[in-house]
């Protein structure tokens, strides 16, 4: 079986430290990963805002490239990549004849049939199964799992069966000899796509996510999503202005937790590229 | 040969209009074995009626067509008049020129050769047609109620009283139903259980009422006026005519802490138990998944202490079977279940309760005595938000409807609250306020300017917990939908009446048709509203679609009427449209070879065995029978006998291929 | 040369279907004439022989329509019918006659306007479809040893 | 003048999502997460859009809230009628853009997106620094995040060479790509 | 066989049955059905692959029924038509002791019909690939010319009822092609006729035929009429699920599911 991978630009610039835990932890598990050939930008909310032809015909891109290179699943850790790449395979499988213009104006057959997976949809069944071998310190700490919008919603295509309390990062948590704690502000969106031009928002909606998660006695908040670790993380003075008091949570990746756990350094996790400094020795 | 007499209407202008109605009278008078052909006016009234009597005797018309409005209309009416002339009414048939003729169709040839081809089609008809003489069934005055709440209440009491036997058959150890759980009722705020209690004793002690509690419908078979019904009476672990009701098995079972059903899991129970102080009948019964001694073989403390030796361990199910005439199904409704709000955090958070909660702590034999506690903490709620159309009115969640009585409830819920809590602050989330009924606007307006309950027009969106308040996220959408988020102490939700589980199932058994969530169907939304599809099964109550007590009532008393009605008569007179079997002289006696597939394709049972013996009583051959009583005339097994030899009367096998090819050679 | 006329007969149910063509009648919504109403109790009733007589008998179209599903009068004769119109539906097709000149169809009592759209379009499929040629030739025989 | 079959006669048409089946029992707005700081917040959208009021359609087009939505889909996983109403928005937005009536204050946004757009337009993968930097000349929101790129630079978050596709011009073909209009 | 011919020498002798059904030498390589009531008869009883005709045809006939109780020898096609004979109430297991044969030619008691359904479970009805890729072929053609395909295909028929003879499961007291109140379907053997009557006879099989090829076999045109019959099982097993006789469950169009897929009712 062959297991495609689209890292996206995130995974390259900004969230250097997903891509890095996330091979860290295929490698050390034995699964290879192969990133598409020559892949492009999906587009990101930019294009779906503007440009619905480009909403589609960019994602569609990469996944004909997958096609071509015969992957049967691909991999696509950035939440938001994620999302634009499984709607636009749903739109096109819906109508046929939008598909064929977009096959054409790729000059590349498009048969979107290519299983898409998230983060945690890989993890669940290439990683978690192996994880009884593979964890050699387990985490200790009482950690808030944080989905964001775009792995459960909209529902009726992404197919969660419980999308106002997801549980499938909480349960590979709790493998990896953490405690999840179970808090409301799962789902709820972090400010998305307005880190930059709408800060002040982010430093809102990321606030309360913050502030319920520590107030529930959290010591660290997972994500599986490049934006909502940007905001959470990276955007946490806006957050400190909004709740005006510091707060020290640390927020890391899933792929991160699992590389810790399975006895790689901080280093080779990308801790240190985090703004908001990471301790996860504090015991339970 | 066959003297046919066809009678084509004008009804006024309504056929006339488009159809030449004298050219149709007088093609047809052409057609072989027409005797008498004429058009009139109105073919329904006297004169017209007086027509085809007339005609009936002085031809000595051996059969008659009507062309004229749908047979669904005046079928009765014409074959009346041909029994009045003295010719057997089933050889009587209509040819429907207005609904499918005059008004679907422009004035033309086409409209007119097509009401020929009508009249035509029955005229071959009904020369094959044969006399046929309607059943007589006896009737069985019994009734059988199925539920015990206020409206099996209600339709046993008006059935018993008009003198006539009922079994009332309830699932639970007591009747009662939901009303019994109920507070105070609106609008008038009386009590529930006040008014409700003295009709189950009554029920309980009235000589023409056979109560079977803790028993449930397991078959039923025949139809109206003889049904033959089977009932599962539950083992109840007691030999009812020894246990006095002293209670010292209750208060000495050892397994205390069962999640009471009455109180809808805001109390506890024992494993003997009886389901609340009042129940009637007032004996316990032995909830077997949580008993110890049945669950591992030890305790027995209740045989033990009981001073009348009433404790059966042994007791086993047992099926009765009885015979009754009629059928009132008041099964009651359910309220949704807390899975189906993950939004809401309904089964997550303790203090996020549903209505009928509501009822049991704001009830004075509730688990609080009536005060307003939270269950978490048994604090009294300061603030407390009751979110309407939790549900209801959802499609998202499968349900498209009003659930009808959370408006009502809801207000006297906040009207109940502001009255036990002064100092409280109530808010109510709605979409719509329905509030039609008597007195019912005034008593909402009341909550609202007396009460100072406040209504929010809006939905919530999610309520969630943080530090120790419910966060209730909703929106006013009279103020330009502005965000509303309330800290609460409390969160009532108005879950939606839903049909009960095991509605379906139980519709299946008696063969009575259900909607698509699962409500039993009336056979007319209008005229027939406690009838079902089923002759003599009848509808009472919340298993029809939600309703409110006096509504309920209404019905049941309807539903009880007409169980009366039915059993006013000695005998009942059906029509003979049903199959038979043929039989043939010697040696064949009959072409049915006895594969009985028919009678599994019969959705009535109505097809057993005959056995055709000789001289000497040696079985020669084994064929399929019809029971007339059961047959209700479908026809299936008539499509599906490979050999034709079941057949139905007024629909043969014949008549329906001479409809066929005369309808289609018109040339 | 006239425009050709189809023929349709149509078998429907007392309760349903029948009920709901006199709704369409009472809300006087207009289709073409060609369709004519045959009425059985139930489409359990329905015997695949009538259909084959009809065809044999010079129908260029047939119309076969009762209760919903679950919504039978007598509770299951619309299933029954069901089951034998996918095996009876199988067996023309393999024998080569026209499948798409029988409309099967479930219209309620309160579907007034469904019948009419049913017949309509029916109506429209078959004259589409021409007249039944290939089934009269074969049904032909008869009338010619009729006339010998 | 009112044409009869304008903006929600389109939307309907467009995404599929019949207006009319809004009922307005406002669980939209309810759950928004920018609900608050929104000008016309989603269940006005929606009422507005029944009215068939070409002025409050107008209105819609030049609101803030459009541009405000975060397409979280919070609305459309809650909504008891499951209208999908980011996709109405995503059409709203698509049309107030392309006819120029973006609100002045969400211009910021949508610079955002094109700045986005151009430097994907570029190189075929998003750029952050030369993103930041096109926005910024864009928006002469110049000090803005001033302090955020060195320590991203520092942690290696920040890359200044772009990469850069092969196939650009296959990629340029995509953006100058238009789908057959529908007759509108 | 001689295990055979002992069993049924045993069976006559012990008068626990009055007649064996079997085979013996016809004509030619031909074998023939024959009807032994006497225990001397019973060394003409042989079986092997030439033995191909349905005998269970007989245990429906009056004539054979006269002889007495019955034991019949009964290879795979005749165990299925047993099964469906006892489903549809015209043998009971006292009727008849069947004498079964494998496909590996080995005998086998059975006790019961359940024994038989048991039995048969390993021996599943399987449509062969080029019966399967006819019947693809015949569909695969334009609507008019596969109409016209079967009515020469008919053609010759002249309506000699030897499938119906032949086939175990025609057993009606009188067939309705034989009724003529109404005239079901026209007797004579001109195109109409034919074509009425062999679309009534497969109907008639519906989820019933066992697909044992009797009328095929019989139909001295070599119609190729078992191509229906094969067709409607394909039919069965999609729409309905598994096909073949069984004792508890009901007939394919006696019975249904509420939630029947089909795709073609509006």
């Amino acid at each position: 079986m062959k297991i495609g991978f689209y890292p996206g630009c995130s995974l390259t610039g900004s969230s250097r430290e997903y891509n890095e835990s996330l091979l860290a932890i295929a490698k050390g598990a034995g699964v290879e990963l192969c990133e598409i050939e020559d892949w492009s930008c999906c587009g990101a909310t930019a294009a779906h805002n503007l440009n619905k032809e480009l909403s589609l015909s960019l994602p569609a891109r990469n996944l004909a490239l997958a096609e071509l290179e015969n992957m049967d699943e691909l991999v696509v850790p950035c939440a938001a990549c994620f999302n634009r790449l499984v709607m636009t395979q749903h739109e096109l499988s819906e109508k046929e004849d939008l598909k064929k213009q977009v096959s054409d104006k790729l000059q590349m057959p498009l048969k979107n049939n290519i299983k898409i997976v998230n983060v945690l949809q890989f993890l669940e069944e290439h990683i978690v199964p192996r994880l009884d071998q593979l964890v050699k310190s387990p985490l200790t700490i009482d950690v808030a799992c944080y989905y964001g919008c775009l792995l459960v919603r909209p529902q009726k295509v992404m197919k969660n069966e419980r999308f106002e309390d997801p549980m499938l990062m909480d349960v590979i948590m709790q493998k990896l000899g953490a405690n999840a704690i179970d808090w409301p502000f799962k789902t709820e969106c972090c400010g998305a796509g307005f880190s930059v031009s709408k800060t002040e928002i982010v430093g809102e909606l990321s606030g309360k996510i913050v502030r319920n998660a520590t107030d529930r006695g959290a010591k660290a908040i997972v994500v599986a999503c490049p934006m909502c670790h940007s905001n959470l993380d990276m955007r946490r003075p806006a957050i400190n202005t909004y709740l005006n008091m510091k707060m020290d949570i640390p927020v890391i990746y899933i792929t991160q937790a699992i590389a810790l756990a399975m006895g790689l350094t901080p280093r080779q996790a990308g801790i240190q590229r985090h703004f908001v400094p990471v301790n996860l020795t504090v015991n339970r | 040969m066959s003297k046919i007499g066809v009678f084509i209407c004008h009804c006024g202008e309504n056929i006339n209009a488009t159809v030449d109605c004298a050219r149709v009278a007088k093609t047809a008078g052409e057609l072989e074995g027409v005797e008498y052909s004429i058009d009139y006016k109105y073919m329904c009234s006297d004169p017209g009626q007086t027509l085809i009597k007339q005609a009936i005797k002085e031809k000595g018309l051996t059969g008659v067509v009507v062309g004229s409005c749908s047979p669904r209309m005046h079928e009765p009416t014409f074959r009346k008049a041909c029994q009045e002339a003295g010719l057997n009414p089933f050889m009587c048939e209509m040819a429907n020129l207005r609904e499918h003729c005059s008004w679907v169709h422009d004035k033309n040839e086409a409209t007119t050769q097509k009401a020929i081809d009508l009249v035509r089609t029955l005229v071959e008809k009904v020369k094959l047609n044969k006399p046929l003489y309607s059943i007589k069934v006896p009737v069985t005055k019994t009734a059988l109620v199925i539920g015990g709440g206020i409206a099996g209440i209600q339709a046993s009491l008006d059935i018993a009283n008009a003198g006539h036997q009922v079994i009332l058959v309830e699932k639970d150890p007591s009747i009662g139903g939901h009303m019994s759980q109920l507070s105070e009722t609106f609008p008038t705020l009386d009590c529930s259980q006040c008014i409700l209690t003295p009709r189950m004793v009554e029920v309980a002690q009235h000589p023409n009422i056979k109560l079977l509690t803790y028993a449930e419908l397991e078959k039923l078979e025949g139809s109206i006026g003889n049904f033959k019904a089977t009932i599962r009476k539950k083992a109840k672990s007691i030999d009812e005519n020894l246990c006095n009701g002293c209670g010292t098995c209750t208060t000495k079972c050892p397994t205390k802490k069962i999640p009471s059903e009455f109180n809808t899991g805001l109390g506890t129970r024992t494993a003997i138990y009886v389901p609340f102080p009042q129940a009637v009948p007032n004996k316990p019964v032995i909830d077997k998944e949580n008993c110890s001694y049945y669950q591992k073989g030890k305790c027995k403390v209740c045989e033990k202490v009981c001073p009348t030796g009433a404790i059966r361990f042994d007791q086993e199910d047992e099926l009765v079977e009885i015979e009754v005439g009629a059928v009132v199904i008041a099964t009651g409704f359910n309220i949704m279940q807390p899975s189906e709000f993950p939004e809401y955090g309904y089964g997550k958070y303790k203090d996020v309760i549903t209505g009928l909660q509501f009822e049991r702590l704001a009830s004075a034999s509730g688990p609080t005595l009536g005060e307003i506690r939270r269950p978490s903490d048994g604090k009294i709620p300061e603030k407390i938000v009751f979110v309407a159309c939790a549900g209801s009115r959802d499609p998202a969640k499968g349900i498209p409807y009003c659930s009808k009585i959370c408006c009502m409830y809801t207000a006297k819920h906040a009207m109940l609250y502001q009255h036990k809590v002064h100092h409280g602050k109530s808010y109510i989330f709605y979409m719509d306020i329905r509030a039609a009924g008597k007195n019912y606007e005034e008593f909402v307006r009341r909550a609202i300017v007396d009460d100072e309950v406040n209504y929010i027009r809006g939905r919530v969106s999610k309520i969630y917990e943080e530090n120790g308040k419910l966060i209730v996220r909703g929106v006013d959408t009279l103020l330009n939908a502005k965000p509303v988020e309330i800290e609460a102490d409390m969160v009532v939700l108005a879950s939606a009446a839903i049909a009960n589980p095991g509605a379906e199932e139980l519709a299946q058994k008696m063969h009575v048709s259900y909607d698509s969530y699962h409500f039993f169907s009336e056979a007319h939304p209008k005229l027939k509203p406690v009838e079902t599809n089923t002759a003599g099964i009848f509808l009472a109550g919340a298993c029809q679609a939600p309703k409110d007590i006096p509504e309920t009532v209404s019905q049941a008393s309807g539903a009880a009427s007409k169980a009366i009605i039915l059993f006013s008569k000695d005998e009942l007179s059906r029509d003979p449209l049903i199959a038979v079997v043929n039989r043939s002289p010697a040696p064949v006696f009959s072409t049915c070879v006895g594969c009985f597939m028919c009678a599994s394709a019969c959705p009535y049972q109505a097809i057993g065995e005959e056995l055709i013996t000789n001289r000497q009583g040696k079985v020669i051959k084994k064929v399929a029978k019809v029971n007339p009583g059961l047959c209700q005339g479908c026809g299936t097994c008539v499509a599906f006998c490979r050999s034709k030899s079941i057949d139905i009367q007024g629909y043969s096998n014949e008549q329906m291929c001479a409809e066929v090819v005369a309808l289609l050679n018109n040339d | 040369m006239t425009e050709f006329e189809p023929k349709i007969i149509a078998f429907v149910c007392n309760w349903c279907t029948y009920a709901g063509a006199d709704l369409t009648g009472t809300s006087r919504i207009k289709y073409a004439q060609n369709v004519k109403i045959v009425r059985f109790p139930c489409t359990g009733r329905i015997d695949f022989m009538l259909l084959l007589k009809s065809f044999g008998e010079g129908a260029d179209g047939i119309i076969v329509s009762g209760c919903h599903p679950n919504d039978c009068h007598y509770t299951s004769g619309n299933f029954h019918a069901r089951r034998r119109w996918i095996m009876f539906r199988g067996l023309l097709d393999m024998l080569g006659i026209d499948v798409r000149r029988i409309q099967y169809s479930w219209v309620s009592a309160a579907e007034g306007a469904k019948w009419a759209d049913i017949v309509n379009s029916t109506v429209n499929t078959i004259r589409e479809l021409g007249p039944y040629t290939e089934y009269e030739k074969v049904a032909g025989y008869l009338e010619k040893e009729a006339k010998q | 003048m009112v044409d009869k079959e304008d903006l929600s006669f389109k939307v309907s048409q467009i995404t599929g999502v019949n207006i009319r089946e809004c009922y307005q029992c406002g669980k939209c707005t309810a759950g928004c997460p920018v609900g608050e700081r929104m000008d016309l917040r989603p269940s006005v959208i929606m009422r507005m859009l029944q009215s068939e009021d070409a002025a409050l359609e107008e209105e819609i087009l030049r609101s803030k809230s459009i541009w405000l939505c975060l397409t979280c889909e919070t609305c459309y996983s809650r909504c008891p009628m499951e209208l999908d109403i980011p996709k109405v928005f995503d059409y709203l937005r698509g049309k107030s853009y392309s006819e120029g009536k973006v609100n002045s204050e969400s211009r910021d946004i949508v610079s955002f997106h094109k700045s986005f757009l151009n430097a994907v337009e570029r190189n075929g993968r998003l750029h952050e620094m030369s993103l930041i930097l096109d926005y910024k000349i864009h928006t002469w929101n110049l000090f803005q995040d001033v302090v955020l790129a060195p320590e991203m630079y520092s942690k290696g978050k920040l890359s200044i060479l772009p990469e850069r596709i092969k196939d650009r011009k296959g990629l340029a073909r995509l953006f100058k790509y238009q789908f057959k209009k529908r007759k509108s | 066989m001689n295990e055979l011919i002992k069993k049924a020498v045993a069976l006559l002798e012990s008068d626990s049955v009055q007649v064996i059904i079997g085979y013996a030498e016809g004509t030619g390589t031909r074998t023939r059905a024959i009807f032994i009531t006497r225990t001397a008869d019973c060394e003409n009883l042989i079986f092997d692959s030439r033995c191909v005709q349905n005998l269970a045809v007989y245990l429906t006939k009056s004539e054979i029924k006269k002889l007495g109780k019955p034991a019949i020898v009964a290879p795979i096609p005749v165990l299925r038509s047993i099964l469906q004979l006892a489903v549809e109430n015209q043998i009971t297991e006292n009727d008849l002791v069947v004498l079964g044969i494998t496909p590996q030619s080995e005998l086998v008691d059975f006790e019961s019909f359940a024994a038989i359904e048991a039995f048969l479970s390993t021996h599943q009805i399987v449509i062969e690939e080029k019966y399967q890729e006819t019947i693809r072929e015949i569909k695969a053609m334009p609507v008019t010319e596969r109409f016209a395909y079967w009515v020469k295909e008919l053609e010759p028929c002249f309506k000699c009822y030897a499938c119906r003879a032949a086939c175990p499961l025609c057993y009606c007291t009188r067939c309705t092609v034989d009724n003529n109140q109404p005239q079901w379907i026209s007797v004579a053997s001109h195109p109409l006729g034919n074509l009425e009557w062999h679309i009534m006879r497969a109907m008639h099989l519906a989820g019933r035929c066992t697909d044992c090829e009797a009328c095929y076999n019989a139909c001295p045109m070599s119609i190729p009429i078992h191509l229906l019959t094969k067709n409607m099982l394909q039919d069965v097993t999609e729409n309905f699920g598994t096909y073949g006789p069984s004792l508890d469950k009901l007939n394919t169009l006696s019975s249904f599911k509420p939630d029947d897929k089909e795709s073609f009712i509006r």
